[in-house]
């Protein structure tokens, strides 16, 4: 039986029937009722590597530069947050790390390895979700191991555990029609989970929830990420959500897409959303992103009046 | 394997010109000639081409059937692919008028609709020379009588619609054009020809089967004139085999009338009538269905071991 | 139950139309034949069993040659959606291939197949394959783009890739091409039938034609039409309404 | 340009494998004809502008029954879609009426229009309409049920529903049933030349038949193949080209 | 020409070219930079009125009971702000007063009419957004007016009005497909505001926008509201955002979704998220949320071990 996580927090992860062997080097505290989280010790190999990046879109005729020259090193284990308005070429940017897209100039590795095509090292949780309508619940989160070809046991036994992790168990043998909004992407952020990756790239994985649930999700997110040592890739517009979560945050430019600045979130994790210093990184970004498109704005404004 | 063949697949169709295999399909009177050790495989076929096309494609070895699809298989084959070994029919086709159509006279034809089943056919050719000699033209050749080629029910139905006013129909249509579609026999075609008599139906062989196998063709033809002999001298015994055999092949008999009255129209032989098919042909060249060139139809009969046989049973021979 | 009602209330009207068209003898019977009269053809076709073997034997090679042009189908169309080079060659040829009457491939049937069952079954699948290919090539290439890319990201690959995603994702497709494929498979056996004389149903309408037999083409017809509405309620029906319900799609409004 | 070399590649070789085999002479010419055969029959045709005009006839009746069956078979599919008692009468019939063979339709043609252009175009709607209505129908109801609540959302009703909404949302659906249905409408055609002579391609192919005249057979089906080739690639080709590139669909992958 | 909002935000309404006659009773002052905007005087008339709303849904053979007993009474001009954890119904809820769905039972009135259909003056944003995929962005947002039979040049005009409202003038020849999340999220905020609907339906229209954009839209969403004494129904999962926005506030329970509590914003427009008030009734309405959303997590944990 998996402890009811509300209960009893931070006793027990709700990992560890699955991941009996802790990754090296990771350090687990136990704090009273909330637990101090510390994140793994991150390689400074980087996992994932993009160098150059450019694409262009053709629409209608014209050319639209998405992504301009993107240089971004991304750490074995890091917790990686991409922020940038709406736009600008985040979602653009982790389709081409997972390999569904190419780029139109530049290259990306993924441990020294240019990619080429998709590979279950690397799930993205798509902004649309994907969810497949043909298969219920459960054989949507189920589906990726089955790619794996991991046994039915194994897999009708994760399922279960996944789909509780996102409070979902109840409705496993629905369809994806029959669900709210919220409940879709947590079926969605199941199935990535449940795939279990090296590299986890999630866009806006939390946009469609409420505050509670989302801080909840957030709590698990984070402890998987520390107990298992994967690399994340989190894109969001919420700055506040990139600050609780990431060891880094980078902020793109509106279009085409650069890199404006990173910053280094320095804060002790557990963090909370509603934590002063969280807040206080965040206005520090938010007034930088303010900045980026109060610009571009007025460029369009310009342009089309 | 020279001259014993294990199997001989034969082609026919279930209609009263076919009268020799329907009455020997249903008798068993060909297998008791060709002996234990040949098999015969009847293949029933709906018209002349479509058994044509498994002569050529080596799918049967021999088949009754028309004058005009034996003559088209080997115009096409150049004189390759088939033999004309004896008749079957001869006689069987009329020229039916609507009652009220007004047409007395041949020359009551001029302006009119006159259908004959099928482009190029026997009995299309038959009108065509028909109306030339009558002075008349085909709208097609500047003239003022159209000839339209139908399917012999739609014949049926458009008669009754009042849209057709003759046909050129082969037994059983012309009876049934008479008796159902308000028609009236205008010409029986045996009218035009010498001692009345013209193909309709034959029997044709695979010319490779016929080199391969002559012993087999042979016996099959000595039961076929055995059998049209017993079938003129048995006729209404014979009719009511031919009734049930087409019955069984496809689920309707002919009423009795029209039967007898469509055999009053026809003659069961074994004579080719040879002088018959090749003015028929001259006619179908000059209706120009047989190409640019009149061709050579020097070998489409191969009627020595036809000959053979009557000699045998002190017949008289066919030149 | 509705539906029922509805049904008798339909068949009810259409009938009574024939009986008094018929009644009112506008056309003579072998031309617009009598519900009596067709009803006479299917009882004596039944009682003699030339139906039920009709039926048997039509139904046999329908099974057969639609089958073959089913799986050949598929698979020809995912081959011609995903390679270039199929696409750019037969790609362009299958509407007009399809387009081909029946009566095209009957030379080549006994050309090569002689006057056997598979000459029959070569027509009805040369008649209803390309079809089917047709419907799979639409759906793939119809189908929207997010589940082919969720597929491969979540691991799929090849076979598993088309067995588990694309196949399903361009199902609705399918299903509406194989309804087609069925009446092209239909009347392409019907033509089949007409190579030689070989029992089926396609045999008995020709027969019904050629005689004039007005009654026995509308009971054949009629048989034709019961076959095939069982075959859609048992077979499309459900699936498509499996499909509605899995998908959550748009019921009549 | 790499599709033109593709199909310079792929054509070449259809007709060198016809000319060696032709050579090889493995069947007699009168079952397996030439390409020069065939070449000479094309020729002879063109010449004497027979093939002209048969394109010419063939072609208007194709376009006006096709053009019926396509504007009749959405209406009709979209009623039966929409409303209840259609959906549960016609609806249960329409896979199982298009299986019926235009061999069924003659006699009522005949009946009904004699010996004019319009029993032959009723033989194409016939044989092409309820194909159309079934794609019509598939694709209303395979349609993904947000495009009719965001179109009713917005004040769409009735006719504008229909026509702003409904048709577009299930567009890849129709194109679909539309080559269907255009293969289907030839078959019909070819049929329907047959029921007396009147100059069409069907009437050039039932000749060649007749008269056991295989590079005739094949002369016309070429003159087919192209035909829809040309419209394909016209009409159908484009329209899923701007279909793909509208909605985003999958590309080959 | 109309003013860059972003340089003179308050000095000119961004509507006033197609609004002449602002509405009796409405006030409009300016202060400096800010506008200080007061709704217009709130009629006591329900405008729309929920009366014993249920519905429930057959899911696999069982029966989920998805909204209960719903009573509800919004105003003429009432901007009503609906939150509750995800899955509680609140999409289930916007899809009803839209006439898009009925009720297991209850009666929805509007202006004292049963709703029956749905009609132009109720206008829903989908949270799944069901933008037109055959159509570009500007038919999209004309789409409505063309169903009104609004001449093409007023469409024309309106259609650019709303598309830089929303930032997207520069696409309205693009495909829905061509568009990142948080643009076609835009695209329908506009379609659904070009429509001029008496009551607006809004079902999580900013979920996938940044930050800034978010801050804009709100102003403008609010300028519009004011302007035109619209009635607005608004869900969100951000309770932030609902007290920022909304007269009032209706916080429904989990699973059955039933009004669990109903918060009367009094703070004074134009309100800021990031506003000390704002951020104190939120933290009121959240306390409750989480309370609730607990309540039910437990008992699914019970449930499904
Ligand atoms: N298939 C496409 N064709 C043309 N343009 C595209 C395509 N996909 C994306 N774009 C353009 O590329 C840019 C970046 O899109 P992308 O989806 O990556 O943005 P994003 O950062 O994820 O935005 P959001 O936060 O709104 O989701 C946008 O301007 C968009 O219009
Ligand atoms: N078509 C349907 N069939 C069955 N159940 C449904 C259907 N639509 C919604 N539901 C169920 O009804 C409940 C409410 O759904 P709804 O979409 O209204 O929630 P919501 O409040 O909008 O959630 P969210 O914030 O996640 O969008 C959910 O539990 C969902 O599973
Ligand atoms: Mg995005
Ligand atoms: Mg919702």
């Amino acid at each position: 039986m998996t402890p009811n996580p509300l209960k009893k927090p931070a006793s027990q992860s709700a990992f560890s029937d699955h991941r009996s062997t802790a990754r090296a080097g990771m350090v687990f505290w136990k704090t009273g009722a909330a637990p101090a989280l510390v994140p793994l010790r991150i390689s400074e190999k980087p996992k994932v590597a993009l160098q150059g990046i450019s694409v262009t879109y053709g629409v209608n005729g014209s050319r639209l530069l998405a992504l301009d020259n993107i240089e971004l090193k991304v750490r074995a284990g890091e917790f990686l947050c991409i922020v940038g308005p709406s736009g600008c070429g985040k979602s653009t940017l982790l389709h081409l790390i997972a390999g569904l897209q190419k780029p139109t100039s530049g290259q990306i590795l993924v441990d020294g390895q240019g990619v080429e095509a998709p590979g279950t090292d690397r799930i993205l949780i798509f902004q649309e979700l994907g969810l497949f309508p043909w298969l219920t619940v459960a054989e949507n989160v189920e589906f990726g191991m089955k790619m794996k070809n991991i046994s039915k046991a194994e897999r009708e036994e994760k399922t279960h555990h996944y789909l509780r992790l996102v409070h979902l168990a109840q409705f496993k043998d629905s369809y994806t029609h029959q669900l709210s909004g919220g409940m879709r992407q947590r079926v969605a952020l199941a199935r990535a989970l449940a795939t279990e990756p090296d590299v986890l790239l999630m866009d806006e994985p939390f946009a469609a929830l409420d505050a509670q649930t989302r801080d909840l999700l957030h709590d698990e997110l984070e402890r998987i990420w520390a107990e298992t040592g994967r690399t994340i890739i989190f894109v969001t517009h919420n700055v506040r959500e990139a600050v609780r979560l990431g060891d880094r945050v980078v902020l793109l430019t509106f279009r085409p897409g650069r890199v404006k600045r990173e910053f280094e979130v320095e804060l002790p994790r557990p963090r909370h959303l509603e934590e002063v210093d969280v807040a206080r990184t965040a206005r520090a970004i938010l007034e930088d992103l303010r900045e980026e498109i109060n610009k571009s704005l007025e460029a369009e404004y310009e342009a089309h009046r | 394997a020279q001259g014993n063949a294990e199997v001989i697949r034969v082609g026919a169709y279930p209609n009263i010109t076919h009268s020799q295999p329907m009455v020997g399909k249903a008798t068993g009177w060909f297998e008791k000639a060709v002996g234990q050790n040949v098999k015969i495989e009847w293949k029933t076929f709906n018209a002349g081409p479509a058994a044509i096309e498994a002569l050529f494609a080596g799918a049967i070895d021999m088949t009754y059937i028309g004058p005009n699809p034996a003559i088209q298989g080997y115009v096409r084959s150049n004189g390759e692919a088939l033999r004309i070994v004896a008749g079957a029919t001869s006689g069987g086709a009329s020229l039916v008028v609507r009652n009220d159509s007004g047409i007395q006279k041949p020359e009551d034809f001029h302006g009119r609709k006159v259908a004959s089943p099928q482009q190029g056919n026997t009995q299309d050719v038959a009108l065509r020379a028909w109306l030339l000699a009558h002075g008349m033209k085909t709208i097609d050749k500047g003239g003022d009588v159209q000839v339209m080629p139908l399917a012999n029910p739609d014949q049926l139905t458009l008669f009754l619609k009042k849209e057709l006013d003759a046909a050129w129909a082969p037994e059983p249509w012309a009876t049934r054009l008479i008796k159902e579609g308000n028609g009236r026999l205008f010409l029986d075609e045996r009218d035009l020809w010498p001692q009345g008599q013209f193909i309709t139906c034959h029997l044709v062989v695979s010319a490779k089967f016929l080199r391969d196998h002559p012993e087999v063709v042979k016996n099959w033809i000595r039961a076929h004139v055995e059998l049209t002999d017993w079938i003129n001298s048995h006729l209404p015994e014979a009719k009511r085999i031919l009734n049930q055999q087409i019955q069984r092949e496809t689920g309707k008999a002919l009423p009795a009338a029209e039967l007898d009255e469509a055999f009053t129209h026809l003659q069961v032989t074994y004579d080719p009538l040879r002088a018959s098919l090749l003015t028929a042909a001259k006619a179908s060249f000059d209706a120009g269905f047989l190409g640019r060139k009149m061709p050579d139809l020097s070998s489409l009969y191969d009627i020595t071991l036809l000959n053979q046989i009557l000699v045998e049973k002190g017949k008289k021979a066919i030149q | 139950m509705r539906r029922i009602g509805r049904q008798v209330i339909f068949y009810g009207i259409l009938f009574g139309l024939w009986f008094v068209l018929a009644k009112l003898k506008i056309w003579p019977p072998y031309i617009f034949p009598t519900p009596w009269g067709v009803a006479e053809s299917l009882g004596a076709g039944f009682q003699d069993h030339s139906f039920w073997i009709a039926i048997g034997v039509s139904m046999k090679r329908m099974l057969l040659g639609y089958g073959i042009s089913v799986m050949l189908g598929m698979v020809l169309g995912l081959a011609v959606a995903s390679n270039k080079f199929l696409e750019d060659t037969i790609g362009g040829l299958l509407v007009s291939l399809q387009s081909l009457p029946s009566i095209c491939w009957l030379p080549l049937a006994v050309l090569w197949f002689g006057l056997t069952e598979k000459a029959i079954l070569f027509v009805v699948v040369m008649g209803s394959l390309l079809s089917v290919t047709i419907a799979m090539e639409d759906g793939r290439k119809q189908m929207p783009k997010i589940y082919g890319m969720a597929g491969r990201n979540l691991g799929a690959r090849g076979f598993k890739l088309f067995w588990y995603v694309l196949l399903p994702a361009s199902l609705p497709f399918i299903v509406s091409g194989l309804k087609q494929g069925w009446a092209f498979a239909w009347r392409s056996l019907i033509s089949g039938e007409m190579i030689f004389v070989s029992l089926g149903l396609g045999q008995l309408l020709m027969m019904g034609r050629d005689l004039n037999d007005m009654s026995q083409v509308i009971a054949v017809m009629i048989l034709i039409i019961a076959i095939g509405y069982i075959v859609d309620g048992l077979v499309f029906k459900t699936v498509e309404r499996r499909l509605q319900n899995k998908w959550g799609l748009a019921p009549a409004t």
